[in-house]
């Protein structure tokens, strides 16, 4: 199973303010392995963000986002929101985590 | 194929009503950032940018996790571990390590103190944890732990002294590893770490025989590492000097590494323990 | 008359497909642009987003170093002064060149920060999407060798 | 013939006690590493100018000037000149010599192709902004100091063993530890020394 993300969300003068870091490898399919066989790309290929069950992100990545993604955005909402991050990755794999604004 | 087509269709007029019945908003932008600094000057841009929003984060989480976690033959937590404050107290504990521990008779750095309390705690084989190889088996999960113990430490000034013999041995031997040239390149540390104001291509040289330099350098490891895209512990930074140095691979936790890390830690003593950091 | 009829159908029209557009949105934006992705070069995404040839605006900021001490992690981010509805990050000399795309929906900033990964030094291109135009910022990105092994 | 013996088990003696006296540092020294890939623990054997350069007070130009000298002299003795007499070669290899850093690690295959390493510790062609500043600038080398034979000779004999010079020289022996081969020197001479070269633009 996939580790879990941080997500931190703090509240200021009416936006919050929203930054997820994910652990995925986000293989690029462009390295090798010690044997010179082509790494298979392996990444996070949509992220889904709701606050309170709307939502407020979508975003897309190809296998040229970073290990360890990191993602920052802000939306209006107040404190106390309960954020819902979602990703799937190329594999069929995915993962949910929470946060709530403070 | 015509729905997805049917969809782009609709999408595009929703769009537009969407944009002509939202009022523009004036969000702060940044402006672009001036060209032309000098590279270094840019470089350290690019440092602070990245600088929010460290991976290690994930490593800390992970680690606490495992810190808690009832593992091992013996099925216990480190929760016990006595990092050199007592039994359990992880806060502040990585400002004083390495120290000398009396019930192993030896100095130890926070990963050989660990190793000891897998061992003895937990019931692991040493060994196994020696050969594993950095980011494997249980190693993995030790260099969490560390993620974990060393961010508890974070803003906190760095309080390693040599008082116990043991302790002043392990700083002198420390010393005269530093300086130790050898293999094919004549390299030791000390032939990029010990005078100010080096670099070698653009990564700033600390000068490690000196407080301040010490501070950069010790305050700043272990540390997110962009290049490899991994969390390393300090005993991996050194493995890797030691290997850009042409020397031979110094054993996990050895005692070279950790008296090295001893003349580093003594050295760097009133700076800010800042990491976990976010290393190139 | 008839023209107060035709704009009263056109309104109705519209209202009908505005409200399966909202569903229909959150449907595009959680379904992989496997074609967009997988587009090499720059004009191709551009196509294939049905962006074309962007216009250059003053409206659009991409915030990226000038010089990234890593290629492994250049970080780079888009705010717009317009309300933004879509967002894209392209990279021209990567072997495919969207990077990434971002859905952004009413009630959320026109603002995104990532990091992406880039083998040389190239040009990053910010994309915004607003009152269904494209319009884009271009800044070129130093990726540098670094430490011993260069 | 019974004082030789005696002498001899004196020797053998003496050498049995440096041995099991070895000093805490070198117990720890020899405990501390392992033989990896190519990089096996003879490399943790020195030679007499690294153990002059590991004491710090040799640095920087300190320490017996007579040892320093004499070090100097026995390096100086190991540069061998170019097998053809050419001096340079190619400036366009030499760059790209110049700017890897590869080589005789631990992880590096054996008996694969090593690079200089050099913008590591110079700058060379301003054209590079990623150089590191442990040694001089070499841009300009062959235009600010001449092509003469004496400026020729000591660039190749400082490439090939530094420490012929200077004892502590923070630089790389290349041609004495084989870092480079004899062509690979020759052409990175081109990019400090051929006139055509972008260095000396």
């Amino acid at each position: 199973m996939a580790d879990p993300m941080r997500v931190r969300a703090a509240e200021n003068g009416g936006t919050v303010d929203v930054k997820i870091l994910m652990k995925h490898d986000m293989e690029s399919g462009q390295r090798k392995d010690a044997s010179g066989k082509t790494i298979p790309a392996w990444f996070i290929s949509t992220i889904n963000v709701k606050a309170n069950g709307k939502d407020v992100f979508n975003g897309q990545f190809g296998p040229a986002v970073s290990k360890d993604p990191f993602l920052n955005f802000k939306y209006k909402g107040a404190k106390g929101d309960k954020i819902v991050v979602t990703w799937n990755d190329s594999k069929g794999d995915k993962r949910t985590d929470e946060a709530t604004a403070s | 194929m015509k729905t997805r087509i049917l969809y782009g269709v609709i999408i595009g007029l929703f769009a537009v009503l969407q944009g002509c019945s939202s009022s523009a908003k004036n969000e702060a932008s940044t402006a672009a950032a001036p060209a032309g600094g000098a590279p270094t000057d840019e470089i350290e841009k690019y440092r602070a940018m990245i600088a929010d929003g460290n991976p290690a984060d994930l490593y800390e989480a992970a680690g606490e996790d495992i810190w808690k976690k009832p593992m091992g033959p013996k099925n216990v937590s480190l929760q016990k571990c006595d990092l050199g404050m007592g039994p359990g107290v992880v806060k502040g504990a990585y400002t004083q390590l390495p120290k000398y521990f009396k019930d192993t008779n030896q100095v130890q750095d926070l990963e050989s103190r660990l190793v000891t309390c897998m061992t003895k705690l937990q019931g692991y084989d040493a060994n196994e944890i020696i050969k594993a190889g950095f980011s494997k088996g249980k190693r993995k999960d030790l260099e969490a732990v560390v993620a974990y113990v060393v961010a508890e430490s974070k803003g906190m000034p760095i309080n390693v002294v040599a008082k116990h013999p043991k302790e002043k041995q392990a700083y002198q031997m420390g010393k005269e590893s530093f300086f130790y040239q050898g293999g094919p390149m004549d390299f030791s540390c000390a032939s990029c770490h010990a005078s100010n104001g080096k670099r070698i291509r653009l990564q700033d040289l600390p000068n490690l025989t000196e407080q301040k330099g010490a501070a950069l350098g010790w305050g700043y490891w272990p540390a997110y590492r962009v290049s490899s895209g991994t969390f390393w512990t300090m005993q991996r930074r050194l493995n890797d000097c030691y290997r850009q140095q042409r020397f031979p691979e110094p054993i996990y936790i050895s005692e070279d590494t950790i008296a090295v890390s001893m003349y580093m830690a003594v050295n760097a003593k009133g700076g800010t323990m800042n990491a976990p950091g976010l290393k190139r | 008359m008839n023209q107060q009829r035709r704009s009263l159908m056109k309104y109705s029209a519209v209202f009908g497909l505005m409200a399966s557009a909202g569903l229909i949105s959150t449907a595009q934006a959680q379904e992989w642009n496997k074609a967009a992705f997988e587009g090499k070069g720059i004009d191709d995404v551009f196509k294939i987003l049905g962006a074309d040839s962007p216009d250059k605006s003053s409206a659009v900021t991409l915030n990226a170093p000038d010089i990234a001490e890593n290629g492994a992690v250049v970080p780079v981010g888009i705010t717009s002064t317009l309300k933004a509805e879509q967002m894209a990050i392209l990279v021209e000399k990567n072997p495919s060149s969207l990077a990434a795309q971002f859905f952004i929906p009413a009630g959320t900033d026109s603002f995104v920060t990532t990091r992406i990964k880039m083998g040389q030094t190239s040009n990053v291109y910010g994309l915004v999407k607003a009152d269904g135009k494209w319009l884009m910022t271009v800044k070129e990105v130093k990726v540098t060798l670094g430490g011993c092994g260069g | 013939m019974k004082n030789k013996l005696s002498i001899l088990a004196f020797t053998l003696l003496a050498v049995a006690g440096t041995v099991s006296a070895a000093t805490p540092f070198e117990k720890m020294m020899s405990s501390s590493f392992q033989a990896k890939g190519q990089a096996g623990l003879d490399r943790l054997d020195q030679d007499a100018a690294q153990k002059f350069c590991s004491n710090p007070v040799n640095l920087d130009g300190g320490g017996d000037p007579k040892t320093r000298e004499k070090i100097q002299k026995e390096n100086m003795a190991t540069i061998k000149q170019p097998s053809d007499g050419k001096y340079l070669g190619d400036w366009k290899s030499g760059e790209k010599i110049a700017q890897s850093g590869r080589g005789a690690t631990w992880s590096d295959k054996a008996g694969s192709v090593n690079g200089g390493g050099c913008y590591n510790c110079h700058q060379i062609n301003i054209k590079e902004v990623s150089y590191g500043n442990i040694g001089p600038s070499l841009w300009n080398y062959g235009k600010l100091r001449g092509y003469s034979k004496e400026v020729v000779e000591y660039t190749w004999n400082r490439i090939n063993n530094s420490k012929a010079y200077n004892v502590c020289s923070n630089m790389p022996r290349f041609g004495h530890f084989k870092l480079l081969n004899e062509k690979q020197m020759q052409d990175v001479m081109a990019l400090l020394l051929d006139p055509e070269s972008p260095v000396n633009k």
